[in-house]
C-alpha cells in the first residue's frame, strides 16, 4: 500500500531551483535511500516532506491526502505520524527523559505510559537507564543514538533519516545501521538520505538519486548498479571507465562506437554518427591469458600497460591501465598472481559487450 | 586616614541602627527600581514573544527603535520625562513631578527597552533547529513557543538583571524627575529626616557636597550590596546555563 | 504644550548661537570623558593581550574583580574617589577635588573595567583552531599574537565604544566628583556663566530643578547627538564584522 | 631516507591515557595512512608530530633530531618544515591572498614571490583568481581547498592530513584526492588520518591501525588486508566472517578448529586445546556447484541456506548464508545467476585454507 507520493515537487530559494519537479512514491514499510552528492537537494526534499519547507509547486500526498492542502488539527494529525532525525541532532535543555518525553507529551499521552516507552527506546538504542543525563551533556554518538530514541518512541508510520551516518566512524556506523534495522522490524518506513553509495545500496529497497534537483533515476539497488541511466548516476554508483565516442556502425540491436583510436562493440540501439557515452564497472573489465587460445566469446579485445596496482578493500586489485583504452579493472589477487602482474607489465583485456552500458550525459 | 576610617565606621553605626534617613532612603530606592522592573519585564517579556513569533511590518524599524532606546542617556529621558510632566507640560495636570510615580515612569522607560531587547536576542538565538526538532516530534504551534521560551529562559532572565542593573544605582533620570526631596518631622527621637523622593543613588552626591561622608558611605555601602547580589545572580545562573550553551 | 515647544525652540537658539554656557558645558564634558576613554584604552588593550597570552598566579580571581568593576554602581565610584581625594582624604594634598583631573580618575576608573572585561572576552573568543592554525603555518608567538589582535579587532573596538558609552551620559560619579560648578565673568556682552566642572549630564537635572528648560534641552540634544554618533559606530562595526564572525 | 620517526610516545589527558607507547617511522616522499574509528588517537597522534601538544613520554625525531629537546629558533626552523590541514579549516579574517600569503610572510619571502607562489598555488587546487575573495564568505568546500592551497604553498616537506574528507560528498572527495596525488608528485611526504577503510587502502604506501590510543598493525594495504594480525584490524578492513573456536588438532603447520557444531582446516600453528579466533574475508567464500563431482581442493565444505543477497557496489552481490557455520560470501553476480541462487534455497561453500586467518582477540 502506497504510503507517500511526491507528484512534480520543485523548490526555488529566490531565483535557484533546488528542486526540479521531482516524483517519487513509498510504499508502506519500505526503506527508500535517497543518494546524491552535497548541495543536490536531499534534505531539502526531506524538509519539504516533513512540512518544515512548502514546495513552490506540485503535491505532497500522505495516505492519498494532499498535505499542502490541510490546515490545523487536521495537519497535525497526519504530521505526527512521521517524524525526522536531522543530520546534527540537537538536544533540548533538560534530561534525556524530557527529550523524549517531549512528543509523547504534545500527543497528551499518559505519563505513566510515556515512562514505560521512553524506557523502551531508550533500550532499543542500548541507552538503558540515561533518563536522568542532562541531554546537553551528552557526546555526539549519544545524542545521535538519543536523537532516533526521540523519534522511534512516537511509533510514526514514517521516520525520515538525514544523512545519520555521514561522518560516522564504521563502529559508529554500524551501530546506526542496526537502529535501523530495528526500526524496519517495527514496521517502520523510512526515507534515508546519504551521499555513500554502498549504505543507499545496502539498506535501500530503493534508490533514488538526485542531483542538482532532478531525479536521476529511481530502482531497486540492482537497477541502479547495473543498468544506470546517466553518466552522472554510473559515476556516483562506482561505474568508473566512462568514454564518449561516435557510433561508426548500429545492426540488429547491437553498434561499434569509436573512443579515440578505439572500436567498441556493444549491444545497444544506437544511430550511426550519433555522439554517445558509455561505461563500463571496473569488475567487468576481464583479464585474457595469453597463454592460451583466444575463444571466439572474446569480443572488445585490447591490449594495454599496467601502471598501478592498489588493493580495494576485499581480494581485489584495481589495475589501472593505459593503452589505447584507458581503463580500470578490478581483478581477483589470484588472478593478478597467477598471471605475474606487475607495473610496467603488458596485459590483453576483454570488454563484455553485455556489461557495456550507453549513458545520457 | 583616620577621618576616613572614622566615616566609615559612623556609616557602619548608621545602618545597624536603622537609622530612619538611611532606611527610608532605601525605601524608596527599591520600591521605585524594584516596581520598574517588574512592570518592565512584565511588559516586556510579553512583547518580545510576540516580536519573535509574529511577523508584521516595520519590524526591522522597531528593531532599530529599541536598540535606540536602549543607549538613550537616563539623563535625557529623564529630561524629557520632565518635560512632559511639568506643570506646563501635556501631562502636567496629573501633576506627577516630584513623586515616586514619576520616578518609576522613568526608570520604567530605562529598564524596558534593555528588558525588550536582551529577550528577543534570547529567543532569537535558540537554534531554527530546536523549533524544527519539535516541529517534527509533532508539536503544535503553542508547545514550539513553549519549549522555545523555556530554551531562552537563562537568557531573558539576563536581561531582566541587566534592567535592574541598569535602574538601580542610576542618578540622571531619577535626579531630574525625582527632584532628591527629603523632609523633617519631629518625633520622640527629636527631627528626623526622611526621604520622599530620595534614593541611594541620588543622596550620595548631595551627601558628599553637604560634607557628610558618613551618610554617603552608609548609602554607598546598601548600594554596593544590592549591586552585589544582582551580580552573583547573574553570575550563578551563567555557571549554570553556560555549559548547556557551549554545547548549543 | 506651547510651553515646551518654545522650550525646545530657545533651546535650538541657544544651540545655534553658541551660547557660551553650553559651549563651555560640551568643552567640558568632551574633555573629560574622552580623556578618560583615551586613557582607559590604552591601558586596558594591552593589559588583556598580556591576560590572554601569559599564565600567571590568581588569574581567575582577577578576571572576578575585573567584572566586579564593570558592574560597580558610577555614584559608588565616585564617592570612593572623593573619599580619597577630599581634604582629609590619603590623597587630600593633591587638592584635585572639584577639579576637572579628578572627574578624568573617576572616570576612567569607570570606563577601564569594561574596555578590559570585553578586550578579554573578545580575544579569548578567537577560536583556538586560528592560533593553531596560526602555529601550523610556521608563525612565532609574536606572530601568533598579532593575528590574533587582528581577528579581535572588532571586539575590542565595541569594548572602547561601550566604555565610552557608560561614560558619556554618567551623572553619578562626576556630580560627585565635580561638584559640578560654574561661574560667573563679566564681558562685554554683560554677566556670562562658564562650566568649570559642570557637563551636560550634570547640568541637566539642575537646569530642570531651576526651571531653565530650554538649556536643559540644549544640553539634551547635545548628549543625544553624541550618544547617536557612538551608536552608529558601534552599529557600523556589527555590520561590517557580522557576516566574518556568524562563518567562523 | 628517514623523515619521521616516534619512538614509544604516549600521551595522557589526566588520567585518560588517549596514545600508549606508538611507534612508527615515514620515510621521504611516503603517504602513511592511519586508520582508526573516531577517539582512537589519530588527531592527538598529529598534533603532537606538529608540536601541538606535547607527548607525556617518548621522542619525536624529524631527520633525527628530537623535535621535544629544541627551542626557540632552531625549533621553530624544523616545523617550519612541516603543516598541518586540519579537519574543519578555519580561514583567518581578510580575503584569501592574505591566508595563502601568512605563512610565507613569517618566513620573510619577499612579496613577489608570494604572489607568484599564491598565484600557483591556487591554480594547483582549482581555484584560480580567488585572491581577493574575502575568506569568511568562502563555501566549505571551497574553505576546504584554500586551506589544502594554503599548505602547499609553504612547500613543506611532511605534510599532515587530519581526517581530510570526513563528510565530504565523493565528488569533493575526489577533488581532495586529485590535490594529494598533486602533492605527492611535489615530492612532499604526507600523514593522513582517516575512518575510511577504503580511503586508506587506496592512498597509502603503508597504513597504521590505531585502536584505542594503541598500534594494532603497521604494514603495506596488501598486508593489512590479507594478514590482520588482531582481530580489530580484521573487523575495521571489512574482513567480516570472524569465529572464536577450540583447536582439537594440529599437524605439521596445518590445524583443525571447531568452531560451534563445525570443524574449519585451516593453515597455522595453534596448539590443540586452545582457543582461538579466525576470520576469513567474505571474498573468500566459496560457492561450490553441486552438479559436478566435487574435487579434492575443497576442503572446508559446508551447506547452508540463503538468507538475503544484497548488491555490494560492483558486479558482486553478497550473501548471508545460515547453517552450522553462518557466513557472510561476495560472489560475483553471474555466479549467482548461473546458479539459480535465491534467499531460502540451499547452497554449498567451501573456505579456503590458506585464505582463514588466525587473529588475536
Amino acid at each position: 500500500m502506497e504510503l507517500l507520493r511526491l507528484e512534480e515537487v520543485s523548490k526555488c530559494f529566490g531565483t535557484r531551483e533546488v528542486l526540479s519537479r521531482v516524483s517519487l512514491s513509498l510504499e508502506e514499510g519500505e526503506l527508500l535511500t535517497l543518494l546524491g552528492p552535497s548541495g543536490a537537494g536531499k534534505t531539502t526534499l526531506m524538509r519539504i516532506i516533513n512540512l518544515l519547507e512548502r514546495p513552490t509547486s506540485g503535491r505532497v500526498l500522505f495516505r492519498g491526502r494532499n498535505l499542502l492542502e490541510l490546515h490545523g488539527e487536521e495537519l497535525l494529525e497526519l504530521r505526527r505520524r512521521m517524524v525526522m532525525v536531522f543530520q546534527k541532532p540537537v538536544m533540548f535543555s533538560g534530561d534525556v527523559y524530557h527529550n523524549l518525553a517531549f512528543g509523547l507529551r504534545v500527543r497528551r499521552v499518559p505519563e505513566r505510559e510515556i515512562r514505560r516507552r521512553v524506557r523502551e527506546a531508550l533500550e532499543l538504542v542500548g541507552m538503558r537507564g540515561y533518563e536522568r543525563r542532562d541531554a546537553k551533556t551528552l557526546s555526539g554518538g549519544e545524542a545521535q543514538r538519543i536523537a532516533f530514541a526521540r523519534a522511534m518512541v512516537l511509533e510514526p508510520e514514517l521516520v525520515l533519516l538525514d544523512e545519520p551516518t555521514t561522518s560516522l566512524d564504521p563502529v559508529m556506523e554500524a551501530r546506526v545501521h542496526g537502529i535501523i534495522a530495528k526500526m524496519r522490524e517495527r514496521g517502520m518506513s523510512i526515507i534515508l538520505t546519504t551521499h555513500k553509495q554502498e549504505e543507499a545500496l545496502t539498506l535501500g529497497d530503493r534508490i533514488a538519486v538526485l542531483r542538482g534537483g532532478r531525479l536521476e533515476q529511481v530502482g531497486t539497488p540492482a537497477e541502479v548498479v547495473y543498468h544506470p541511466r546517466s553518466r552522472f548516476v554510473a559515476e556516483f554508483t562506482g561505474m568508473c571507465n566512462i568514454y564518449e565516442g561516435r557510433v561508426v556502425e548500429s545492426v540488429d540491436g547491437e553498434c561499434v562506437v569509436r573512443v579515440g583510436e578505439a572500436l567498441v562493440r556493444l549491444a545497444g540501439g544506437a544511430g550511426a554518427g550519433e555522439r554517445v557515452c558509455l561505461g563500463i564497472r571496473p569488475e567487468d573489465v576481464m583479464l585474457i591469458r595469453t597463454d592460451v587460445p583466444l575463444s571466439r566469446r572474446h569480443a572488445n579485445l585490447f591490449t594495454g600497460v599496467v601502471r598501478q596496482i592498489t588493493p580495494r578493500g576485499g581480494a581485489m586489485l584495481r589495475l589501472r591501465i593505459s593503452g589505447p583504452l584507458e581503463v580500470l579493472a578490478d581483478v581477483p589477487r589470484h588472478v593478478v598472481e597467477k598471471m605475474h602482474l606487475h607495473p610496467g607489465g603488458e596485459v590483453v583485456f576483454s570488454l563484455k559487450r553485455s556489461c557495456i552500458r550507453l549513458l545520457e550525459d | 586616614m583616620e577621618y576616613l576610617l572614622e566615616g566609615i565606621q559612623r556609616a557602619l553605626l548608621l545602618l545597624l541602627s536603622f537609622d530612619p534617613y538611611v532606611v527610608s532612603t532605601a525605601k524608596v530606592q527599591l520600591m521605585v527600581s524594584t516596581s520598574a522592573v517588574v512592570l518592565a519585564a512584565a511588559a516586556a517579556i510579553p512583547l518580545a514573544v510576540a516580536f519573535c513569533f509574529r511577523e508584521f511590518p516595520l519590524k526591522g524599524f522597531l528593531l532599530t527603535l529599541i536598540n535606540t532606546g536602549m543607549g538613550l542617556p537616563p539623563v535625557v529621558v529623564g529630561l524629557v520625562v520632565f518635560v512632559f510632566f511639568m506643570s506646563k507640560g501635556p501631562l502636567g495636570f496629573l501633576g506627577l513631578i516630584y513623586t515616586k510615580e514619576i520616578m518609576v515612569i522613568a526608570q520604567f522607560i530605562l529598564a524596558f527597552p534593555i528588558i525588550l531587547s536582551v529577550s528577543i536576542s534570547a529567543i532569537n538565538a535558540v537554534p531554527v533547529s530546536i523549533r524544527e526538532t519539535a516541529l517534527t516530534l509533532g508539536a503544535g504551534r503553542r508547545e514550539v513557543m513553549m519549549l522555545v521560551l523555556r530554551e531562552a529562559a537563562f537568557g531573558i532572565i539576563t536581561g531582566v538583571l541587566a534592567g535592574a542593573g541598569r535602574v538601580f544605582a542610576e542618578v540622571g533620570a531619577i535626579l531630574t524627575v525625582g527632584g532628591n526631596i527629603a523632609y523633617s518631622v519631629a518625633t520622640e527621637q527629636g527631627m528626623v529626616t526622611l526621604s520622599k523622593t530620595r534614593t541611594l543613588s541620588t543622596a550620595i552626591p548631595l551627601e558628599t557636597s553637604k560634607g557628610d561622608i558618613s551618610s554617603a558611605i552608609a548609602f554607598g555601602l546598601i548600594l554596593l550590596l544590592i549591586t552585589f547580589i544582582l551580580n552573583l545572580l547573574t553570575n550563578y545562573l551563567r555557571r549554570r546555563y553556560a555549559g548547556g550553551a557551549a554545547q548549543a
